[in-house]
């Protein structure tokens, strides 16, 4: 009987795969958004370019964050950023991600004894992957985009009412 | 219909988040319908209180944070504070340490100018030449990665000389790399600076007249811009640059009024091919010898202060450093070149049209880390 | 088709109807392939000019990198701001769509090939384009943004101010061809290269000219994309979009490129023309068409990533100042020229045959300047050093 | 010119109160008591011998009892103001240079930590408007007849001035929860 319960309760076939046809959709086109703070910005940029090419996973620049799905926080946040790095993420529109890019969004890094800076941007938006680094490499950032990619197409997108 | 139309202006905010303003800068513009009446700029978006950390570090300490205040041309700014170290001790630094020193930094000057010159371009809608240009920096990142292991923040350059010596083979890839380049900024200039929308774009836009310059305390290419022939490398010498023969590229007002948003374009396009020569030159006569002084682990330079500058990419980075004879400054103050520049934006961005002060913003090179430090 | 419907038992009234929704289906289909391939090819084209590989992971060399965008704009959450006209809003991007959706009516996808063969074709492409603006301006103004409101104010001004000598351009064509049916004006031209419009007189060359600037323009590209400047006004009109309604902008943006490219072929390039021993061959006639079409849009894409872009000032100069008396000159020139060489059929062969001339000598001489630079970007950097080569 | 050169005109044309610091570090460099401050740089940017019409930096810094180093050379200093500014004070260096003569020049002066006024030189050389606005932001001195002296690097409600000695860093700000982290204070030296 408990079986049986179980087997109402799961997914289901046909929304499995739908939801993973979706997730495939999401993960191949991630945009983010150009949001570059400090030294991050020019590896963010780096990725961009030709050597690493972000653009082959599907992920094209945008200046908006309405249309963007991936925030890379690249760079350090300040106090007085902080607030408007939460205005940023509250425009964007769900389903969004972000790659907190670099020590000092990780936990505020060499600046963390600073009297102005924010100690981890994860004290005002919830963030997805850590990337660790001062500043990482354009292929650090290149895993740390496939490492959510892997993340986004695990998600129960249809299934998760 | 008496009555006449009541018309106000229209305040816009501009960051800090916009994709033309380099970092996070605001500006807070009143404009009539696309002209701007008035622009105020907000900054502080990333201060990072460098200044009072440097307090509690110790002298050597501090390099890496000269790297994260400008990072796009950390090189430049090592040296600046190295050297305003090593005067305050009366430090001696080897003659090959010196000829290194020099190549670093004017390497990374060509790969912050090829940064500038991408971004003002991009800013005018022209994204291939930035793409370009940023294929090119990869190659500078390599040759700087063969020395310190760093793309970015290089931690190389250190009191009393540099902290490793150059690697077998950087010689030759370095000429290699300068052949390639020098083609490179011709291509570069076919294809974007001689285009004439792009010149309509930036000529007679903003013109900073040599007076204004020096009021508002323009330095390096925006000053030289104006037409000011002013270069610390060649008037208050340091390291090697006495022996080195080159020269100092001004504004001449190439395509319109002297001291517009495309002389300065340019003079960052005439000091690339610049700094190729000098490198070319140290690398020839770079002498043998030790990279580095001795220096004690715990430095404590003598009581007294100092204000020290050197040329970097962005104008004359300053360094006043009050030391009162304990092992970490007591007060150092950054005065960057992108601060004097970003100051004299109210003045010039009035009358202007919204995509001018993108022009302006982009032809002044201004560097958020660097402004608020 | 309602061939097909009636045979299946169905009503006449009932055939019709369902006829029109199901043309209008394949329409929007083809419609919808067409805008998403080409942002593919665009972002793969741009690539290629800046030394990237651009999107090639979803599907072979990238191609199915649309459908993946597609899907993915369509499950995002749609905002409407706060503060927003939200009838406008959600109304504005359907008007982008109508306006070059319905252009595919019109289009003569070869010899034979059209949906609808108005008799007033080309004045009726005019006029629906016009839709686009009212889309645009709605967006721009519904949303409650200042870059917006000023994205959609420009975008108003200058599709506005390049209507004029984009209409008073082809009036030359039309001059030419004597009627206002696409179909008329494709039939008129011949398939080699000198019985296209493009090349009969100077004054069809400098309408051309006029036309494609004012295309470009109207189709807000570079270097004449101010309402969505990105390095100005963020993005424009669009700015506060998400979602479904982004890519409906996005999907009427880029099928205008195609529409461009697709009427200036029918206009100036020859259409789908055939020689005439093959010219049943309505196949290859399509391929005709989309080849040139296809020339067309690279030729735009490629304008896109080399240029800077204009300012309002001089946009709105080019457009008053220059492109509408030049409007006017190629019209006035054209009507004189027609009555000059009125009896004189070989007078305007041998000017066309040497127009093509003159064009082929330009097409050379740019190729052999633009190859120099390809040569001279073969100096080697990075090679490996002699000790590295020998291990 | 050298400093002494400047020093000895600035003595001789002017009767500015000043006084000469030749100290054991790199630079020496001229003390204006700070009432004479406008007039010492007016002359100073005006004086056809030495025509500074740049100024390069302005900075401060707050000096507390421990790290005083010259004090016992302001013998211009007079007495009251003396005793009441015995323990901090601000100090003040302006560095200025001459496109004219290829010269420098290092002005200082210092003003009391309990009533920080000084006169604004925004009227002599304009880019001194953003630099004193730094200094006030980061250190907190008035500066007096300064067109628009609002804080630049902080934000408008921000408290305290960083840059001073005693300033203890804040673990919140507008609802942002910024106490440093156990890691983070464990890398912090004790007794701070």
């Amino acid at each position: 009987m408990k079986t049986l319960h179980n087997s109402f309760e799961s997914d289901g076939f046909v929304l499995t795969s739908i939801d993973h046809l979706i997730n495939l959709a999401r993960a191949n086109s991630l945009w983010y958004l150009l949001f570059s703070t400090a030294c991050c910005g020019i590896e963010l940029m780096q990725t961009g370019g030709p050597r690493a090419d972000l653009e082959r996973f599907g992920s094209a620049p945008r200046a908006v964050p309405r249309q963007a799905d991936l925030m890379l926080v690249a760079g350090t946040i300040t106090l007085k950023m902080a607030s408007r790095v939460k205005v940023l993420y509250d425009q964007m529109a769900e389903p969004r991600y972000v790659i907190s890019m670099g020590s000092c969004a990780n936990s505020g890094g060499l600046f963390q004894a600073s009297y102005s800076v924010l100690h981890g941007v994860d004290r005002v938006i919830p963030v997805d992957v850590y990337l660790p680094g001062c500043p990482p490499r354009p292929e650090a950032l290149l895993s740390a985009l496939i490492e959510l990619q892997n993340k986004v197409k695990k998600e129960k997108y249809l299934r998760k009412k | 219909m008496s009555a006449a139309l009541k018309t106000d202006y229209l305040t816009i905010n501009m960051g800090p988040q916009h994709p033309s303003t380099h970092g996070v800068i605001r500006f807070i513009i009143k404009t009539d319908g696309e002209i701007i009446h008035e622009c105020d700029p907000d900054i502080g978006y990333l201060h990072r209180g460098i200044e009072k950390l440097a307090e509690s570090v110790s002298w050597q300490g501090f390099v890496p944070f000269t790297d994260r205040v400008d990072y796009v041309c950390a090189m430049n700014a090592n040296l600046s504070y190295s050297m305003a170290v090593e005067k305050l001790m009366g430090l001696e630094i080897p003659q090959r340490a010196e000829y290194i020193r020099v190549i670093v930094s004017e390497l990374n000057r060509i790969s912050s100018h090829a940064i500038a010159i991408g971004a003002a371009n991009m800013d005018m809608g022209a994204f291939t030449p930035f793409v370009h240009l940023l294929r090119e920096r990869e190659h500078i990142n390599d040759l700087l990665e063969m020395i310190c292991g760093a793309r970015l923040t290089y931690n190389y350059i250190c009191i009393g000389g540099v902290n490793y010596d150059l690697p077998p083979g950087f010689k030759e890839k370095t000429l290699e790399f300068l052949d390639h380049f020098e083609v490179v900024v011709e291509q570069i200039n076919r294809l974007i600076s001689y285009n004439q929308i792009f010149i309509k774009r930036f000529a007679n836009v903003a013109v900073v007249p040599p007076e204004m310059a020096m009021q508002y305390n323009l330095v390096g290419p925006n000053l030289r811009g104006s037409g000011v022939k002013f270069d610390v490398r060649v008037a208050e010498p340091y390291s090697i640059y006495p022996e080195l023969d080159f020269d100092v590229p001004v504004g001449e007002g190439y395509e319109g009024t002297l001291g517009d948003c495309y002389d300065r374009y340019l003079v960052r396009v005439k000091e690339i091919r610049e700094s190729i020569k000098i490198i070319r030159q140290c690398l020839q006569r770079i002498p043998g010898g030790e990279h580095k002084a001795v220096v004690k682990n715990v430095i404590k330079p003598p009581k007294g202060h100092i204000y020290f500058r050197t040329e970097t990419p962005r104008g004359d980075t300053g360094y006043f450093i009050y030391s009162d004879g304990k092992t970490s400054p007591n007060r150092l103050k950054i005065r960057t070149g992108s601060f004097t520049a970003m100051s004299i934006i109210p003045e010039i961005a009035k009358g202007v049209f919204i995509a001018d002060l993108v022009a302006i913003i982009g032809s002044l090179d201004v560097v958020a880390p660097e402004l608020d430090r | 088709m309602e061939s097909i419907l009636l045979g299946l038992g169905l009503e006449e009234a009932t055939a019709q109807i369902l006829g029109a929704i199901l043309k209008a289906l394949i329409v929007l289909l083809f419609f919808v392939t067409v805008g998403g391939v080409l942002t593919w090819v665009e972002r793969r084209l741009s690539g290629f000019m800046q030394s990237r590989l651009g999107p090639n992971r979803v599907g072979p060399q990238g191609f199915l990198q649309w459908i993946a965008d597609g899907v993915k704009l369509v499950f995002k959450e749609d905002l409407v701001p706060d503060g927003a006209d939200r009838v406008l809003f959600r109304l504005a991007p359907y008007f982008c769509l109508i306006g070059v959706f319905c252009t595919l009516v019109v289009l003569p996808w070869g010899s034979g090939i059209i949906i609808a063969d108005l008799n007033v074709g080309l004045f009726y492409f005019i006029s629906i384009t016009s839709l686009v603006v009212i889309g645009v301006l709605m967006a721009g103004w519904s949303s409650n943004n200042k870059w917006s409101l000023l994205g959609g104010m420009r975008a108003a001004a200058q599709i506005v101010s390049y209507e004029i000598p984009v209409g008073l351009g082809l009036l030359v064509p039309i001059l030419i061809s004597g009627t206002l049916s696409m179909q008329g004006i494709m039939a008129s031209q011949g398939w080699l290269p000198w019985d296209w419009m493009l090349f009969k007189s100077p004054f069809t060359v400098l309408s051309f000219f006029i036309f494609f600037v004012g295309s470009l323009a109207e189709a807000n590209r570079i270097p004449f994309d101010l309402p969505e400047a990105e390095s100005e006004l963020v993005s424009g009109y669009c700015t506060e979009y998400t979602g479904f309604r982004y890519a409906v902008f996005f999907l009427s943006e880029w099928a205008n490129l195609f529409v461009v490219g697709a009427l200036t072929t029918v206009v100036y390039l020859g259409g789908g023309n055939l020689p005439g021993m093959i010219s049943g061959l309505w196949v290859v006639s399509l391929l005709v068409f989309f080849l040139k079409t296809g020339l067309v849009v690279f030729l735009i894409i490629w304008i896109r990533w080399t240029l800077p872009r204009f300012r309002i000032d001089q946009l709105m100069k080019l457009s008053w100042k220059y492109l509408l008396p030049a409007a006017f000159l190629a019209f006035f020139g054209q009507a004189l020229w027609m009555l000059l060489t009125w009896k004189l059929p070989l007078v305007q062969l041998a000017m066309a045959v040497l127009i093509f001339l003159t064009f082929l000598v330009l097409l050379y001489l740019f190729i052999k300047r633009v190859s120099v630079n390809i040569k001279e970007q073969k100096t080697s950097v990075n090679s490996p050093l002699p000790a590295e080569a020998g291990k | 010119m050298n400093t002494i050169g400047i020093y000895e005109l600035l003595k001789e044309k002017t009767n500015v109160v000043a006084s000469f610091q030749e100290v054991e570090g790199p630079t020496p460099s001229i003390y204006v008591r700070s009432d004479f401050l406008l007039e010492a740089m007016r002359f100073l940017k005006e004086d056809e011998e030495l025509k500074f019409e740049i100024l390069m930096n302005q900075t401060a810094f707050h000096e507390t009892e421990d790290s005083k180093l010259f004090w016992h050379l302001y013998f211009d200093a007079p007495k009251d103001q003396d005793e009441s500014h015995s323990h901090e004070e601000l100090r003040l260096f302006w560095h200025l240079y001459s496109y004219t003569h290829y010269h420098r020049v290092v002005i200082e002066s210092s003003i009391p930590i309990g009533n920080p006024v000084i006169d604004s030189v925004t009227s002599i050389w304009k880019g001194a408007d953003w630099l004193e606005r730094e200094t006030y932001d980061l250190l907190g001195i008035q500066f007096e007849g300064h067109p628009d002296l609002r804080r630049i690097m902080m934000p408008e409600d921000w408290e305290g001035y960083p840059l001073r000695k005693d300033y203890v860093n804040p673990t919140a700000y507008q609802s942002i929860d910024n106490t440093p982290s156990e890691i983070t204070r464990s890398f912090q030296p004790k007794g701070k």
